[in-house]
């Protein structure tokens, strides 16, 4: 084990799996010369040369289709979009050609593709640049949905990611790039498709993914000193998901809290809430309450943004509220 | 015959490649097929046998026919939902295309893809795309991916002219240019996108001139032609074969029907008159009494060939009708495959 | 009142609003000379000319995003898209421009402009051209999202859309156009944000919207006769969404099924869910059933494609499902 | 002085308009208050006054001061998220802008926008928009609206040179030219996209030819040179408001800072030579240059003015810091506005 950034987690992925198979390249925005908006792809020019990490235009929507384009002949593109905010440009490409083109030809065209790239807000980034997309890719069938919250599923999930023959969509954290944890030295990979508990307890489930996995897990060890012993589902993979983990832990706690940083409005979360309902009926000693971002675009202003995002007092609410605890 | 003007680069004339008499016999034996072909798939679509969006090629077998000539067999191919022609021309069976119209299994799509999404892997044939300007960038990705592996195979991607006019022709074709990509872009200039006139929706009209933004070279040429589009085909091909350049190729045609089965032939947007000034140049018609002239082709021999071609199609029909609908349980099969690794 | 198909009224809606107000104008593909790619503007180039009544080039994002900059200075558009499956092309102009610019603009720029076209799948169509997308945009602040299934709703809310101030996403539907009902004579608008109550009953709720509430009728029509009476509540707009409707429909029949034509995963129905399970989680005897499109992309086979989509039998057996009773 | 080159039509050279020597003082000290406005975001930033993104506009203060001159106080402005320099040149308030900076109530944007999303509706400021290329069609729409009324506005549309490349610039400037639009849309080239040089990005290196597929006129201009800058300008802008003609002004300048604050001044992708080479041709000594020669400004004027300036830059801080954070209740504020319709 080694003590990891994300960031770093994440170029280790990459570069291991250049190194593995010579039809994996990387493509996107200040990729190259630049070292990555966010230095993700760190030293990747150097080592694999200009064809493998590609600078492009800033053209979202003309470099998602190359690579699908290269996909449909047999290379495997990891597709790096600068934010997610910029990929709605490109979202045609994702929707209608990679998530489509297996099924439309009969089964004879996979894209093994990655799209990948920072989603989510960061800090006073403001509403264009400040926003998650993850239930709209989730809602689309022939996709792959990935978003890890450690560094370890970073770089375990990333793997199999480009190893799949289908189109990954694959969310990071700008917030998540400097966190750190403990990696495996030695070579892993990380199923798509399996939740992991992150904590363990039999008062309560927060069901979580991504950067809010994190914050979930804050969640438990505060309120472990309370003496409520949260179980934390983290997902780590929206599509498709782990219902079964949900169901486990909700038939145990009999209470679910559903967190995630984007807007409420057909949100992930709300997905979730539908399979609680249905598969833990009478289980539930609760409805299920979620935790999201404000019904609003993401202010400038540092109060109104802390106001806009959840955080650990409001999931602790809401923990306390689906176990009638005075808050 | 050829008038390919190539306009970046002083190149041979684009005709100075003749055809043999075979070849040529072989070019309208292909425009042939598509037309009898399409003529089938309105009386199929008027029959209820095929449903949905139904684009025919009538009038711009020419492009089909003489682009596909120009190629070889590792080449790829990429195209819009009008794509029955070029799909014949390239050696999709007939059978299968029909069948696909028809939403059977034995479709080239598995009954899935329909009237505007054709594929077939094994001959490089990459759809049948449906957005608009959507499969542009797609077939630049080809070219990078040839590029990628040192190969020196060519990617055609076809696409009509009010493809000029999306954001995403712009993007591919600066990074097609800027990385040198072989990929031949091929306009099929019909002179409407469903009923907007190309000056309507075009600042400009020689839209092969687009082509300067990105310094690639380029050039049109006249798509009743089959001869010409073959030549000037060939010249862009071997461009992007050779020298690994790619060119934006603007090929005049004329579509002869309405946009899809569900448009009128003529009305709002283009009068009868028009219509029939254009089909004097039926592309058929052109080759043959080039042929006719050089005494290639008799009234007979032309009879002949056009009994052999429905017949094909006459097979192509019987085989769809006979193929089973899709077993239901193949809804859920093609949303994705299993990994190995 | 007349009898009037659902393209009609709302050619009718258009008209009268263009007459009323002379800053509105329509814009879009084939809208003017080709009277329309389903002839909803039939008649209003030759009304109002060219200048009101715009045929643009195949530029969704362009034209989208010229309707925005419109609609900054004053002008009320109203952008057609052929379909929605190709306004994935000019999203980001929805999301990142119409529906931020009031909040960017701390409140100087509203936006009144209204996106409008067919969505969902027609007959036959594959996968490119039959999706639905009004999750999507539901779950987008700074936008109202309707999606009438009636030629009385369709006017109604037209016209109020065209008069918002604010950017309203309306979602029509192609196998609607044909569809006739009773419209009034007189003047009338429908407020935006208000459900209705299409069928009464008290055995079970099924909420709904758009295309799905001609299918949620038939429904109640064919329960009937077994003596299963249902509420249909049909929400007709889906952002802001009549919460209280459903509430209260649900108190009273204590069941609910869910019908919306797209996909399952963090679809509409999902945050219908999500409200009834917490507003309504004492009263219900059955958890809430959803019925959708199968989670693949539409084929384009017939026999398939009918296998895919939600469908009346398909409603009646959710229904008997949350009634506990055999098919 | 001008060096526009007006390609499509034979104009009057761009530098026929002079300016007065009062003008070439308004000039310098809009260039000047730019300077320091961003001097102190620079230092705002390092202590954690502004947040988020913040692009300077050191370097180009030229374009900003010398575009807004051409313009009347009814037309219209709309650009990027780079848009401090070009809203001081405007006239927004110091105040308000870094107010809003500051994430304050009394930002111009009610402290909701920050950095990127400068707008004042009282001056036809229209943003102060973050996704690269979004707003090109908006400043066309905005021009569309002004040609639909009727009225003789022009609206100016600014963007950094890697918007050419993206499909939105293309959509944008073939329907502005296909329907005449009174917009000029003005490329900043300050030769680099984050640290993608333009060469690297775009298939040409001179990007104003790409008007030539909307058969726009065009032309470019050194951005160094207030005094061309403006004149050009004033020729676009002339041809916008009488002939009701677009044109693509390509303005050549450099950015002396990082992309944004999070980004070195050097490094990867410039050298510090080269950057040194370019921060000779400073915008300020060059017209303080000429102005000194004409003996229209001397040191103790210089020191003056700048002491002026840095005074308004000191008043907007203090302004900013005494301004209270926006009301938590306005987080729900401006998501909907109410109708009365
Ligand atoms: C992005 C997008 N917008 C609109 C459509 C609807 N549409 C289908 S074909 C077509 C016209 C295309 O014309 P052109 O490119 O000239 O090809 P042609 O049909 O003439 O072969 C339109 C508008 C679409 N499929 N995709
Ligand atoms: C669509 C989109 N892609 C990527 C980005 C990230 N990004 C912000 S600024 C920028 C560079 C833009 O360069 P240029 O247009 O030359 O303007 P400059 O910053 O030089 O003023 C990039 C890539 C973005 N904001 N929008
Ligand atoms: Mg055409
Ligand atoms: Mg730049």
């Amino acid at each position: 084990m080694s003590t990891v950034t994300y960031r770093d987690a994440l170029n280790q992925a990459l570069k291991e799996e250049m190194q593995r198979d010579d039809r994996v390249f990387l493509m996107g925005e200040e990729v190259g010369v630049y070292q990555g908006a966010y230095k993700v792809s760190k030293g990747l020019l150097q080592e694999f040369g200009e064809m493998r990490v590609v600078d492009t235009p800033i053209t979202e929507l003309g470099f998602a289709g190359i690579g699908v384009g290269a996909a449909m002949v047999g290379l495997r593109p990891v597709i790096e979009f600068m934010t997610w905010n910029f990929a709605l440009l490109a979202i045609d490409q994702v929707v209608n050609a990679a998530a489509k083109l297996l099924y439309m030809s009969g089964g004879q065209f996979n894209i093994p593709i990655v799209f990948r790239g920072p989603n989510g807000a960061a800090l006073q980034l403001s509403a264009q640049h400040s926003q998650a997309f993850e239930s709209w890719l989730a809602h689309i069938p022939g996709l792959k949905v990935v978003s890890p919250g450690t560094p370890r599923d970073a770089k375990g999930l990333l793997k199999s990611a480009i190893r799949d023959d289908n189109p990954v969509v694959f969310f990071e954290g700008e917030m998540l790039y400097n966190t750190k944890g403990d990696v495996p030295d030695e070579e892993y990979v990380i199923p798509i498709g399996q939740a992991e508990l992150k904590r363990e307890g039999d008062h309560c489930t927060i069901v979580t993914y991504g950067k809010s996995a994190l914050m979930a897990v804050q969640v438990a060890d505060q309120l472990e000193k309370d003496g409520i012993r949260v179980d934390v589902v983290d997902l780590r993979t929206i599509r498709p998901m782990d219902v079964a983990a949900i169901t486990a832990s909700v038939r145990k706690t009999n209470r679910a809290v559903v967190l995630e940083e984007g807007w409420e409005v057909c949100g992930v979360g709300a997905q979730i809430v539908d399979h609680i309902q249905r598969d833990c009926f009478d289980d539930l000693d609760a409805p299920v309450i979620r935790v999201h971002q404000a019904d609003v675009p993401m202010p400038y202003a540092k109060n109104l943004e802390r106001a806009a995002k959840p955080d650990v007092a409001k999931t602790i609410a809401a923990v306390k509220k689906v176990m009638y605890l005075p808050d | 015959m050829a008038q390919a003007k190539i306009k970046k680069k002083a190149e041979p004339a684009a005709g100075s490649e003749g055809t043999t008499a075979e070849e040529r016999q072989v070019l309208l034996r292909s425009m042939l097929l598509q037309r009898r072909f399409e003529e089938r798939c309105a009386e199929a679509y008027a029959l209820g046998r095929i449903g949905g969006f139904c684009h025919l090629y009538i009038g711009q077998e020419a492009v089909g026919a003489g682009a596909m000539a120009a190629l070889r067999a590792d080449d790829y191919i990429i195209t819009t939902y009008r794509d029955h022609g070029q799909a014949l021309a390239r050696g999709l069976s007939p059978r299968a295309i029909m069948a696909e119209l028809f939403g059977r299994s034995d479709g080239c799509a598995r009954g899935k893809g329909g009237s505007m999404h054709l594929f077939d892997r094994s001959l490089n044939f990459l759809g049948g795309h449906g957005i608009v300007g959507g499969h542009v960038p797609l077939g630049a990705g080809v070219g990078f991916a040839i590029k990628y592996r040192g190969g020196d195979q060519v990617c055609l991607c076809f696409m009509g002219e009010s493809v000029v006019n999306t954001g995403a022709f712009h993007e591919a074709l600066n990074m097609a240019s800027l990385w040198k990509l072989p990929v031949v872009f091929l306009i099929e200039n019909n002179r409407y996108g469903m009923g907007t006139a190309l000056e309507r929706a075009s600042s400009i009209h020689d839209i092969y001139l687009r082509a300067a933004s990105y310094d690639m070279p380029r050039a049109y040429v006249d798509g009743q032609d089959v001869l010409a589009v073959r030549s000037a085909t060939l010249e862009a091909v071997r461009r992007a074969r050779t020298e690994s350049t790619p060119t934006l190729l603007e090929v005049r045609t004329y579509r002869f029907m309405g946009h899809s089965m569900s448009d009128a032939v003529s009305g709002t947007y283009r009068t009868k008159a028009e219509l029939e000034e254009h089909m004097k140049r039926d592309p058929i018609m052109v080759l043959r009494i080039q042929m006719q002239e050089a005494g290639e082709i008799d009234d007979a021999g032309m009879a002949k060939l056009d009994e052999d071609v429905k017949a094909i199609v006459q097979d192509a029909w019987d085989f769809a009708e006979a193929s089973p609908e899709p077993p239901l349980e193949s809804l859920h099969e093609d949303v994705l495959v299993e990994t190995s690794t």
